[in-house]
């Protein structure tokens, strides 16, 4: 059966007492009864990814939840400092496959900050239409994957057309449907082809007539969904602060941080879009705040294309590309949260040190602090209120 | 030959054939609801559905029951053999048996026992076991979870289940599902379920959670214990406790037209088809199937707390107080 | 109770930061970049300068924690940032193979991972955390640092059992 | 009244009314998508009029693309022009990034709308253009040993602080 080494590895990681290895509690009742051990994972179909929970559970409540992390670690930041700059941005697009052009912003954002170089408005005018398409790619599914963790089976087909038809656009933009690659140091690849600013206009109209009935009426009155996300996840904005929650499980809290106001980056001064916040803290907070944010990335995705300029796209970079010594950073408000690049340059083309924050490896803490407490089937919509992307936690 | 035919005759063999016949038409029915669950779950999420086996899509239940013939039953190291494998047995013969009482028509019922009700509600309650025989058996936490949520969602449906028979009960006066046809008369408006609506509705709902369907599936809870008291099962063993999940669904929504919505008869007097009446008995029934299917392609999941405090705190109080409006009711009308 | 946030505009904030930070602990280095205070202290007193970011100043994000392997020394990077635009850089550089620095997980709960991280990947060992035990590797029979230059990276390509 | 069923009642109306329109979805092998003009699909290479510049080998950060280079004087002017004898894609590595479509002076390396990269042994799917076959298991860029640069910049970091 398992082998001997492997059978000595499982068993450490569970074995090792429940009270020193973390905060919770150690929970005996008084008749002294046992809590069952369950590991929920990798492979699980409410996981976001590959994640392994090692649950102590009192019956259905869970007296510990410790996530055991690592299965989709490939290193990138050792193969970044390999690797000379450009050709780092195919790796970011693989880090939260789910927020690709968010990370490729970011890590470019890092960049520029270390060179001297001037980038077009047009340039500018892509990438945040592009970023905005992006965060209804992603916070549309968010919805879907919370509501089949809830057993729904449909809302998650509705949320994958839509998807599917921001994909054909990225497609005939970029060329690719996920691992886009357009991004660049210095501006995007390749110019809007002439069809797409129309194309996206008809797709916008569309989605604002749909997003009603598909995403609204089917969800948010519903008194199974009500009662399973209400109150559930409860945390207040000092909590998520001190664990270091940022984007929407952050604002569903109260706290109104948004790194696109907060932290100006790209031609976000000049467009104007409100930031939402919700007061409850609890999963539904979260779906509301989320479905608010859509409506929001509708409204800069307009303005985008209504004051979009002419002229290049591409800023001119020396031959040779090496960044001024030091520290570069570039901060991005991805979907899920706050995605921070920090590059230490030592002059040469490839990269001394590549740190990448990423936003579902620092909300995923909540696991480990909110779960305790609740039932068993409650851990799934934690994570919807989360919903981390397993590429992103672990890097 | 006339021998043959008397012989056939003769109660215990003409109980056997027919068990046969409506085994097979058991079996046929779980198929054919595969392929309407996957149609219907398809056309509501704007997809095809199975188009591919078949003219249509329709040899696709064949197909389905061709692989599970061919797969392999993995039985789990530690699995307790007999338990394992007794519970699909233990979970499909109530599901098929309780078809024997369901009147299709006048005459075609199986065994027109003039205690129907009471053979209904004591047979349903052993699908209970099979589940907890499913869950321990399989020996792994999953199931073990399953089982004990599938324990306590049956044994505590069963009364609304039962409680909100006992208004047709009393409007009948007689146990058997002929008599209780026979007394809804043939036309909408006298079927039982305008004057018992409460009761209807609890006994829909009582009914899907009996058969473990959305929102009452946490038995199989997908998302979170990855299938429940059936993880452990593949092939052939699997295949049996869909078919009897399937076979329950249809003989929820069967029993449910000949308590409430008038078995065979006809909605309208003039639509009365004589001997071919047991065609109304099939539309009423499939509606409510595809009732059943549209609930689950539309609605999450309940939590274990929240779906006893719906049994109990909801759905029991509904059917005591209903229980006492007809009464009443019998007593002031009277001739009713 | 709502959280309150720093207001007032970002000049005078970050001023108010850099003379928080060098009223209370010798810095060796402090300037203010843009919107950036960065400051460079001893490894030692790292908790301490983020106890006084945390409850003088009201600085309530820590965004993370870089580790930079310098080959004889590491350097450690804190990025903390105040929600309205101030950011604070608290770095320390720790000579030696062996570096061990104090835990910041009592002030800034979220540290917690990161610093799980910063030992899974360098093996700097970060004294008074709860609970240190690699994130990423498996917990035994794997020795090593991944994110150290002395760590190779090996293309060697594995075509066994395909011929 | 209390919410007592209306949510799910107007849930289930969303989805009764889903059921009647017409489907999205697109029967794939009958129906092919034709792809936009700029979709990356797998590679391939316009073989003479490629001067064998390794730039495409050098850049790839997969190391998929692997050139056997050879000397010839093919339209006989006396001076012998590099050219690719040997030319080995290797579509179990490439992840379409087009780095090398970027960098080809001569831009004879590109994306076709071929997406289809399926084969039973991992091997077949390195695809040879050249005359002469390139063996792909062999890592064209292997991992120079880097001198640890820190070492120059940490003595002049010291005369700094």
């Amino acid at each position: 059966m398992l082998s001997e080494e492997r059978r000595v590895e499982q068993q450490s990681a569970l074995t090792q007492p429940a009270a020193g290895r973390l905060a919770a509690p150690d929970v005996r009742d008084e008749f002294g009864l046992e809590t069952i051990d369950m590991s929920m994972g990798p492979q699980h179909p409410a996981m976001h990814g590959l994640l392994r929970l090692i649950l102590e559970l009192d019956g259905e409540t869970v007296v510990r939840c410790d996530p055991v992390m690592g299965y989709l670690h490939r290193c990138q930041e050792k193969i970044a400092e390999n690797r000379m700059y450009p050709a780092v941005i195919p790796l970011t697009d693989r880090l939260d496959y789910f927020a690709n052009m968010h990370n490729e912003h970011g890590y470019v954002l890092a960049v520029e900050d270390q060179l001297d170089v001037e980038i077009p408005p047009r340039a500018e005018y892509i990438r945040v239409l592009m970023c905005e398409l992006m965060r209804l790619a992603s916070h549309i599914p968010s919805i879907g994957f919370l509501m089949l963790e809830l057993g729904a089976f449909t809302p998650i087909l509705y949320a994958f057309r839509e998807r599917e038809r921001i994909q054909t656009i990225f497609e005939a933009v970029t060329g690719a449907r996920m691992m886009f690659h357009y991004i660049r140091i210095g501006g995007v690849k390749a110019d809007l082809p002439p069809d797409i600013p129309q194309q996206i206009w008809d797709y916008i109209e569309g989605l604002e007539a749909r997003f009603q009935s598909d995403f609204v009426d089917l969800i948010q009155d519903n008194e199974i969904f009500i009662s399973r996300t209400r109150g559930v996840g409860k945390m207040t904005g000092e909590k998520a602060l001190e664990m270091g929650l940022t984007g929407p499980p952050l604002r569903c809290t109260g706290v109104d941080f948004d790194i696109r106001r907060d932290y100006p980056y790209s031609i976000y001064p000049e467009l104007e879009f409100d930031v939402i916040t919700d007061t409850a803290g609890d999963v539904e907070a979260s779906y509301r705040v989320r479905i608010a944010e859509c409506l929001q990335s509708i409204r800069l995705i307009k303005q985008c294309l209504e004051k979009m300029p002419e002229g290049a796209v591409m800023g001119d970079l020396g031959r040779r590309l090496r960044p001024k010594e030091g520290d570069g950073f570039g901060r991005v408000e991805s979907p899920r949260g706050e995605f921070a690049v920090h590059i230490v340059s030592d002059g040469s083309d490839t990269p001394y040190r590549v740190h990448y924050r990423d936003p579902s490896f620092c909300n995923m803490q909540l696991l480990q602090e909110v779960v305790p407490g609740h039932y068993l089937p409650d851990i799934m919509p934690i994570m919807g209120l989360i919903d981390p992307v397993s590429g992103g936690w672990d890097k | 030959m006339q021998t043959v035919l008397n012989l056939l005759e003769a109660e215990p063999i003409r109980l056997f054939l027919s068990f046969g016949v409506i085994l097979f038409l058991v079996l046929n029915l779980a198929a054919i609801l595969t392929m309407a669950e996957r149609k219907a779950s398809a056309y509501i999420q704007l997809r095809y559905g199975p188009n591919r086996v078949g003219p249509r899509g329709l040899l696709q239940p064949a197909a389905d029951v061709f692989k599970l013939f061919t797969k392999e039953n993995v039985t789990p190291g530690r699995a307790d053999l007999w338990v394992f494998l007794g519970a699909p047995i233990a979970m499909f013969i109530p599901a098929a048996l309780v078809w024997m009482v369901v009147p299709f028509s006048p005459d075609a019922v199986v065994a027109d026992l003039n205690v129907g009700i009471l053979f209904f509600v004591a047979i349903t309650s052993i699908g209970a076991l099979g589940v907890v025989m499913a869950g321990y058996g399989s020996r792994s936490t999953f199931s073990l979870l399953g089982a004990l949520r599938g324990a306590a969602q049956i044994i505590s449906y069963e009364v609304p289940l039962i409680l909100s028979l006992l208004g047709v009960i009393m409007l009948t006066g007689s146990l058997s599902l002929v008599d209780v046809v026979n007394a809804q008369g043939d036309a909408f408006w006298t079927w039982y379920f305008l004057p018992q609506l409460p009761m209807f509705l609890t006994f829909y709902i009582a009914g899907l959670a009996e058969v473990k369907r959305v929102p009452f599936d946490l038995p199989e809870g997908e998302s979170e214990i990855v299938g429940g008291f059936m993880v452990e099962y593949s092939g052939m063993t699997w295949a049996l406790i869909q078919a009897a999940e399937f076979a329950s669904m249809g003989l929820m929504s069967a029993v449910s037209v000949t308590l409430f919505l008038g078995g065979w008869q006809p909605p309208l007097p003039f639509l009365d088809l004589g001997p071919f009446n047991w065609v109304w008995f099939g539309l009423k029934t499939s509606l409510i199937m595809f009732t059943f299917q549209w609930i689950r392609w539309s609605l999450p999941r309940l939590r274990m707390d929240q779906l006893m405090d719906l049994g109990w705190k909801v759905l029991v109080p509904i059917t005591l107080v209903w229980l006492f409006v007809t009464a009443g009711a019998m007593l002031i009308i009277p001739g009713n | 109770m709502a959280v309150t946030l720093p207001e007032g505009n970002l000049e005078d904030r970050l001023k108010r930061y850099l003379d928080g930070f060098s009223g209370r602990h010798g810095l060796r280095e402090s300037e203010i970049i843009g919107n950036a205070v960065r400051v460079v202290v001893a490894p030692g007193d790292v908790p301490a300068v983020l106890a006084t970011a945390k409850e003088a100043l009201g600085i309530r994000h820590l965004s993370f924690i870089t580790v930079v392997d310098r080959v004889g020394s590491f350097e450690l990077t804190y990025e903390l940032i105040d929600l309205r635009g101030a950011r604070v850089m608290v770095k320390a550089v720790i000579e030696g193979e062996e570096p061990v620095i104090g835990s910041v997980t009592g002030i800034y709960p979220t540290a917690n991972w990161h610093e799980r991280e910063a030992y899974d990947m360098f093996g700097v060992a970060f004294a008074g955390h709860p609970d240190l035990r690699r994130l990423y590797m498996w917990q035994d029979h794997f020795d090593h640092h991944p994110l150290l230059k002395s760590f190779e990276i090996s293309t060697r390509r594995t075509f066994e059992g395909l011929r | 009244m209390p919410q007592v069923g209306q949510g799910i009642l107007k849930g289930m109306g969303v989805t009764l009314r889903h059921l009647f329109e017409n489907k999205i979805t697109r029967q794939y092998p009958e129906y092919k998508r034709d792809l936009p003009e700029r979709s990356r699909g797998m590679l391939t290479v316009d073989m003479d009029r490629c001067i064998a510049c390794l730039q495409c080998m050098r850049i790839c950060p997969d190391h998929c693309i692997s050139i056997e280079q050879e000397k010839r004087d093919a339209d006989g002017s006396g001076k012998a022009k590099p050219y690719a004898i040997g030319f080995v894609i290797d579509d179990s590595r490439c992840m379409y990034c087009s780095l090398c479509v970027e960098v080809c002076p001569v831009n004879c390396i590109y994306h076709t709308e071929e997406f289809e990269a399926q084969a039973y042994n991992r091997l077949e799917l390195a695809r040879q253009f050249g005359e002469r076959p390139v063996d792909p298991t062999i890592d064209p860029k292997p991992a120079v040993k880097k001198k640890p640069k820190a070492a120059k910049t940490a003595p002049k970091k010291e005369a700094a602080a």
